[in-house]
């Protein structure tokens, strides 16, 4: 295997999914079965993907391999000089495990939806837009310029739109479908925006460039403000694409998609995008942007947690999790805990996909009933369905001996370390809490719907443990939830390949005194500063050769270490704790939940009603955009055009006027000068014989004359 | 004076007098007579010219054909037993005196143009040199007036079947 | 093929055909349609051999010895008048890289607008030949080089459109042909005031030495070529060229339309018939545009300078004002025409950045919202075919009734809204980053960029109102497309898949004429400041 | 006694063609008319010639004397045409009489 190969495999897995999209969409009418190619092609996919990843990670782990061609080019042009706007591909580590998840849970999700879709009428335009969707995702994962993310960033939000909208009939669907990809583009604008601001200061898209440069001090406006506005502005597509607090709200709506997509898109691979994002350019970003970062992801993280304590539908509680999730991944990225962040990223998508498609799952036992508070007992009818559902619950409330026990414990970790070091506590307490809010509604979730008395005992009848199709998804998902395939140590996630070799937090491109105080590079000794960037330069090279961690200070190590258990002891604590609470609400049922509801009922109604954000934001910008839509159309139609019709009556009524006057006084003159000439005609008539030969002898003359004017003698 | 000279002044002599004839004498059908002569001194003058071609086209399209035609106009249009041959005259006095200054302001002005002296250059046959720019330079021009002519013809046919 | 006229082959064949076409008995009615299919046609495989003979190479806008298939020869000259000297105008065509593309368009949609057109039943003759001459004009507006000449061209065309709205149109056409006809009639009044202006204040020189006055575009472009005293050249300290360029700014922006002009637009659209709402959009809104590209900037390089914070305002305006009109209509068709408002603004904001990436933006985004845009004409032609109304409201569910219509009108609006991966998306992504990397324009290109959000919202809105849901009883009995719609429909989304993936093809294309547009700004600015410095 | 030069021709043509229109102006008949027609005709045919002969314009000149010809041949006979036309319905030839251009 050479480099080449490899990016013979990278483009082979980023359009045989395109290519199913298109066999399938034009031929899906004339061929039932177009969509067993596209279940096929993912197949294929995912069989390259995990040739790729083996290759890559076992031969070049150390290595970024790169392949470009140029799209656009520019030769010395006025204002930037030669410019060439390039695709291409960047395969490091992150890159080839985050496609090879792509690749597994989309053909995870393509067999599931055998199943799960069979009988609807557009059964083969789902697949094909879940070609595409793959097709998307893919590109986002592989690329290694801004500009292509940007460009697979929008693909992902139509096929997200496309998909989340698949039952257009619904009046609710399409509507979430809209709102995803207007919330989503809200995002993109502050993305786009700092593209072009990385654009008009580096005059290139591709990561690598942008960063080598910066390290060599060349800054936005020649200042480290606009750097950190920039980042900031690129983290708005983050924001955006993975639900943070404030555009958030898009995510629950989504979940009028069919469920195999919620568990594709809305869960494990495409809100992930945003985190992988901020991961592909944390080397730019500036402490005080990282810190921004942070909170937002701590107010996403915390926020949801508290809506979906009250969540009654099945997936709304699964898409606040993951809105919660997700604001721990960035807020993990925020307080420098980058590998912890990215594995997460990874766990979540394994076990959030396997949550969904569990509840995919009841919801097709049940017949298309999702609200938790119907269903009941399901434990005896979907035996199956239950243990990955419990596991994956497990390890997303964050218990030992599953992976996301390791990658929680590692965030938790980081954001002690950094409470520590700055003394901004309420991080690693935000970071507690969620994990207990978490593990409190998971064990609702797990109680109200396989626990206890069915509700609905009609459906409880019907019901029945899914095909294979469906369960064999759902077993490989529950599978991957466990610690051992990412350390062979159940409490030390550095232990394994996965963090201690292949995943390494990137040397940094932002000026020394930019960063975090504790992500300054120590081997610079005091005094020298003015060198820094040169030497953090070359750090970076020897640094990556070698394997060594040189971004992050002596100080921190420690505090990592030291936080290390403090940090998982308190958060095994919490997590039982709130797993305990749930079956003292729901299960024993000792403290009425309904009794606390009302106790608290301020507080429950926020919480129930989602915090108000759909009505807050439709009362101020929803309604804001359409009444000045309105007033603009009525200004348009009335005063412009009414200005422009004005001119024209007016027009019209001095036209009527002059035409007055005309035919008074203008035309009294002409008809004065008709009578002149009619008189003169009298005169004239004389000579009007009617004979060709007067008028000859009349040329003559006058010819005589004109002659004799004009002689030239 | 040489001969050149002589036979000149001959052929204007014939052309202007027989035209004189043409428009001043009452009986139409001398008048077209002296068409004929006139016609016969304007190809002698085309030949002193050294238009050889023209010369003959000349006498074989006037003489032969428009004369003829005119001749046929006269014999159509009047009753040749009548006397009434002999046609009016009208306005001769305003047209005399309209012609004659016409004539006379011509005639100064062509007196009182410098023109630019050219040897008389040596004579030679036209025809060949006519013909290549007939059907080259004038082609289109050519063709044109062929069709003009079909035109005139089947026009000239259709207006007197009426 | 070096001396064969193409450019005025393929701008008058439509006059040929519209003889022909005026030549046949009124009731061969298919003959008249094919021999236009067949005309435009023709004319499209004649732009194509113009691209395919085109030297990438050379640019063009200044630079008469750059431009490509010239034809040049006196027109009209008239000498005697002892105070004007000479009167001469030439018959000058040629074509650069901001031309091309243009003609292409006009070829391109000139042929789809003629399918668009083959249902038409009322006074077909008069149609197809009033539509063939407009052809011919707009053809004309893109390769003209004199100014006289292009200003013909421009009324050319005015006139047929008259007609063709005002007699061919909907329930309110008289009105809205005269609104046109008016509005664009005003504007040419402005350009035909700065045409003669112009025309007394430059002088070529002829080769035999003398001076005479001209109406060539590219000699006006010169600063050698002004007379010291004329009103509108440099050099004279009272010269009245800001009054001259705001005039000729404002005839070029009636047509774009640029806001408050543009009232005529919804109306002439909403009344025009399908073909001439798909040329109108398609082709005649890029003439302003282009008229500002072609003369604006270059005779008046200086006070283009000077204004252009504010054209990269109104194009700001356009585009949010635009949008925002458009969410509110209830009419499909007009909620298209206020999208093309709102695109035009891209347009304007990316001449208004003078730098290479914001005007190969603009220009790629004319061609791009050329053929979106006719695209999306046909969407509500067809529909209005079928269902005789084109109230948003009426209509639901269209999806489950026409699948294939429905898919290419999520492709139209996906690519208006600006898709990656269709052509509208390299344009916009092209207008912002030039318009960003200008200083002076810099924050509203920022705030230009909620338009991307406004566009996105009303498109779909509109697509979930027409086409989602459930289909109501009434519209049960639509049909699918039929082959002619097919045909019209098929080309464009190829165009638009095309260039959205490969967009170096039209880019390489202007990419010369751009250059040397930028550096002639630039060096103009030098210039001009020489000049009227003493 | 002076060479006989352009002047000479052009002096014979001119006087031919003052000629004709007298003989066009005077004469009451139809076919007379066209008579002095033909005569202007040939005057100019004349000039033609002599300036052909005496400028330097080749034989354009001749070339356009052909083409008076023809254009002479096909005028007098759409001109007879029209003559008996009119005879036809005014019975008579006489141009005085036919001045219904009058009303």
């Amino acid at each position: 295997m050479t480099e080449f190969n490899l990016i013979q495999i990278a483009i082979a897995i980023l359009f045989l999914p395109l290519v199913g999209f298109a066999f399938v969409l034009f031929l899906g009418k004339k061929i039932k079965s177009a969509y067993l190619v596209e279940v096929g092609i993912l197949i294929l996919t995912f069989l390259l993907t995990a040739v790729l990843l083996f290759n890559k990670l076992y031969w070049f782990a150390d290595k970024n391999i790169v392949s470009e061609f140029s799209w656009i080019s520019y030769k010395n042009i006025a204002v930037f000089g030669n410019i060439s706007i390039d695709l291409g591909f960047l395969l490091d580590n992150l890159s080839v495990i985050m496609i090879f998840t792509v690749a597994l849970i989309s053909m995870l999700v393509h067999i599931f939806s055998i199943a799960y879709m069979a009988g609807d009428k557009l059964y083969n335009r789902y697949f094909a837009y879940l070609g595409l969707f793959t097709f998307s995702m893919s590109g986002i994962v592989l690329t290694h310029n801004i500009l292509m993310m940007y460009v697979f960033w929008e693909l992902v939000g139509i096929s997200s739109y496309l998909l989340i909208g698949f039952w257009y009939e619904k009046k609710s669907a399409p509507d979430a479908g809209k709102k995803a990809f207007l919330v989503n583009r809200i995002g993109d604008i502050g993305m786009f925006s700092g593209i072009m601001m990385l654009f008009n200061t580096y005059h290139t898209f591709t990561f690598e460039k942008i960063f080598a440069q910066m390290a060599s001090g060349t800054l936005p406006f020649n200042s480290e403000f606009w750097l950190t506005v920039t980042g900031l502005l690129l983290f708005c597509g983050a924001i955006g694409k993975s639900a943070q607090f404030p555009l958030h709200v898009w995510l629950p709506d989504a979940m009028e998609g069919p469920t195999p997509v919620s568990a594709l898109i809305h869960a494990a691979t495409m809100v992930a995008a945003g985190v992988f994002l901020v991961c592909r350019i944390f080397p730019m970003l500036t402490g005080d942007a990282l810190f921004i970062i942070a909170v937002i992801g701590a107010l996403s993280a915390l926020i949801p947690a508290t809506i979906a304590l009250t969540q009654n539908d099945i997936k709304k509680v699964l898409a606040y999790s993951t809105v919660s999730q997700l604001g721990y991944m960035v807020m993990a990225l925020g307080v420098g805990a980058y590998k912890f962040a990215f594995f997460h990223l990874i766990t979540h998508a394994f076990f959030k996909a396997c949550l969904f498609l569990g509840s995919g799952s009841v919801i097709h036992a049940m017949h298309h009933e999702q609200d938790i508070t119907k269903m009941g007992g399901l434990k005896k009818k979907l035996p199956l369905t239950y243990a990955t559902f419990l596991i994956a619950s497990l390890a997303l409330s964050g218990i030992p001996l599953t992976s996301g026990f390791l990658s929680k414990d590692g965030i938790l970790q980081g954001t002690f370390a950094f409470g520590s070091l700055t003394g901004y506590w309420l991080f690693p307490a935000v970071g507690f809490v969620v994990a207990m809010l978490t593990a409190f509604y998971m064990f609702r979730l797990i109680i109200l719907t396989f626990h206890g008395e069915p509700k609905n005992k009609e459906k409880y009848d019907h019901a029945h443990e899914s095909p294979f199709v469906m369960a064999m998804p759902l077993v490989v998902l529950s599978a991957l939830s466990i610690f051992i395939w990412y350390t062979p140590n159940p409490i030390n996630a550095d232990a394994g390949l996965f963090l201690g070799k292949w995943i390494k937090t990137p040397s940094l491109s932002v000026p020394q005194n930019a960063r975090y105080s504790f992500m300054k590079t120590d081997l610079v000794p005091e005094g020298k500063a003015e060198n820094n960037r040169d030497i953090s330069n070359e750090v970076k090279k020897e640094g990556t050769a070698e394997g060594k961690e040189v971004i992050y200070s002596e100080a921190y190590t420690e505090a990592m270490h030291h936080a290390h258990y403090p940090a998982m002891f308190l958060s095994l604590f919490v997590a039982l704790t709130g797993i305990v609470f749930a079956f003292v609400f729901y299960y024993w049922k000792k403290i009425s939940a309904d009794k606390l509801a009302r106790d608290i009922k301020p507080f429950y109604k926020l919480s129930f009603n989602k915090w108000y954000f759909d009505e807050i934001y439709n009362a101020t910008f929803v309604t804001f955009t359409m009444l000045s839509s309105r007033v603009l159309a009525w200004f348009d139609n009335t005063i412009v055009d009414g200005i422009v019709n004005g001119a024209a009556t007016v027009t019209r009524m001095i036209s009527f006027f002059t035409g007055r006057f005309d035919n008074i006084v203008v035309d009294g003159l002409v008809n004065l000068m008709a009578y002149l000439s009619g008189f003169i005609g009298l005169v004239l008539r004389r000579f009007q014989t009617g004979r060709v030969q007067t008028y000859i002898v009349l040329v003559v003359f006058s010819l005589v004359i004109i002659l004799y004017l004009f002689k030239t003698f | 004076m040489s001969i050149y000279d002589i036979i000149f002044y001959l052929f204007a002599t014939i052309t202007l007098v027989s035209a004189f004839f043409v428009v001043t004498i009452r009986n139409i059908v001398y008048s077209a007579f002296f068409l004929l002569f006139t016609f016969f001194g304007v190809a002698g003058i085309y030949v002193i010219l050294g238009a050889d071609f023209i010369a003959m086209v000349q006498l074989i399209v006037y003489v032969g054909g428009i004369l003829i035609l005119i001749l046929f106009g006269v014999m159509l249009t009047n009753k040749i037993t009548n006397v009434q041959i002999k046609t009016g005259t009208s306005q001769i006095i305003p047209a005399a005196i309209g012609v004659g200054l016409f004539a006379g302001i011509l005639t100064a002005t062509l007196v009182n143009t410098p023109w630019r002296k050219i040897d008389n250059s040596p004579l030679f046959p036209t025809t060949q040199g006519l013909g290549l720019m007939l059907i080259s330079e004038y082609g289109v021009v050519f063709e044109l007036l062929g069709i003009l002519l079909l035109i005139a013809l089947i026009g000239a046919a259709s207006l007197a079947r009426k | 093929m070096g001396n064969f006229p193409i450019l005025s082959f393929i701008t008058f064949l439509p006059i040929v055909g519209m003889i022909i076409i005026l030549c046949l008995p009124k009731n061969q009615t298919l003959v008249m349609k094919s021999i236009t299919l067949v005309i435009t046609g023709i004319q499209v495989i004649l732009a194509g051999f113009l691209l395919y003979h085109y030297n990438y190479g050379m640019g063009g806008i200044n630079n008469p010895a750059t431009f490509q298939y010239i034809e040049k020869f006196r027109w009209i000259e008239i000498s005697g008048f002892s105070w004007i000297g000479k009167i001469k105008i030439d018959y000058f065509l040629g074509i650069d890289g901001l031309s091309i593309p243009m003609v292409l368009l006009t070829a391109i949609i000139s042929f789809v607008a003629t399918l668009a057109s083959w249902k038409i039943d009322k006074a077909v003759k008069g149609y197809f030949a009033l539509y063939l001459l407009l052809v011919t004009g707009m053809m004309g507006v893109f390769v003209a080089l004199d100014f006289f000449l292009f200003y013909v061209f421009w009324e050319l065309m005015l006139l047929p459109m008259y007609f063709l709205i005002g007699i061919w149109g909907g329930p309110r056409r008289e009105y809205a042909a005269i609104k046109f006809f008016l509005y664009t009639l005003l504007g040419s009044v402005f350009i035909l005031l700065v045409v003669i202006g112009l025309y007394f204040s430059t002088m070529e020189t002829m080769i035999d030495g003398t001076k005479v006055f001209t109406f060539n575009m590219l000699s006006m472009m010169d600063t050698h070529n002004f007379v010291a005293t004329g009103i509108l050249s440099p050099m004279n300290p009272h010269n009245l060229r800001f009054i001259a360029y705001i005039a000729l700014f404002i005839g070029f922006a009636i047509k774009i339309p640029m806001f408050p002009f543009h009232t005529w637009l919804p109306d002439a659209h909403v009344e025009a018939p399908t073909a001439i709402s798909v040329i109108l959009a398609g082709v005649l809104l890029k003439m302003g545009t282009y008229g500002i590209l072609r003369v604006c900037y270059p005779v008046f390089p200086d006070i283009t300078q000077k204004m252009i914070w504010w054209i990269a305002a109104f194009g700001m305006i356009n585009i949010i004002y635009g949008a925002l009109c458009a969410m509110a209509q209830k009419d499909f068709k007009r909620l298209i025409a206020y999208s093309s408002i709102s695109h035009m603004g891209y347009v304007m904001l990316g001449m208004a950045s003078l730098n290479s990436i914001g005007i190969s933006g603009a220009v790629l985004q004319m061609f791009n919202h050329g053929t979106i845009t006719a695209m999306l004409f046909i969407i509500v032609g067809i529909i209005y075919d079928r269902a005789h109304t084109r109230e948003i409201d009426a209509f639901g569910g269209l999806a489950t009734q026409m699948p294939i219509y429905t898919g290419f009108t999520t492709l139209a609006f996906f690519a208006a809204i600006g898709l990656p991966g269709l052509s509208g998306f390299i344009s916009e992504t092209f207008v912002f980053l030039g318009g960003f990397a200008f200083e002076t324009i810099r924050v509203i290109t920022v705030i230009s960029t909620l338009g991307i959000l406004l566009g996105a919202g009303y498109m779909l809105w509109t697509l979930q109102r027409i086409y989602l849901g459930t289909v109501p009883e009434k519209w049960k009995v639509l049909k699918d497309l039929d082959f002619r719609e097919y045909a019209m429909l098929v080309p464009l989304s190829i165009i638009i898949i095309f260039l959205g993936v490969y967009p170096s093809s039209m880019l390489n294309l202007m990419n010369s004429s751009v250059n040397a547009m930028v550096k002639f700004m630039m060096d103009s600015k030098a210039l001009y400041g020489s000049i009227t410095g003493f | 006694m002076i060479h006989i030069g352009l002047g000479h021709f052009l002096f014979v043509s001119s006087i031919l063609f003052s000629l004709g229109i007298f003989g066009v102006v005077t004469r009451k008949n139809a076919v007379m008319v066209l008579m002095g027609i033909e005569l202007m005709l040939n005057a100019s045919n004349i000039n033609f010639i002599a300036f052909a002969k005496y400028g330097n314009f080749g034989l354009q000149g001749q070339v356009m004397a052909l083409f008076v010809i023809v254009l002479a041949a096909a005028e007098a006979a759409i001109a007879l045409a029209i003559v008996l036309n009119i005879y036809k319905t005014f019975s008579t030839v006489n141009v005085d009489e036919i001045d219904t251009l009058k009303d």
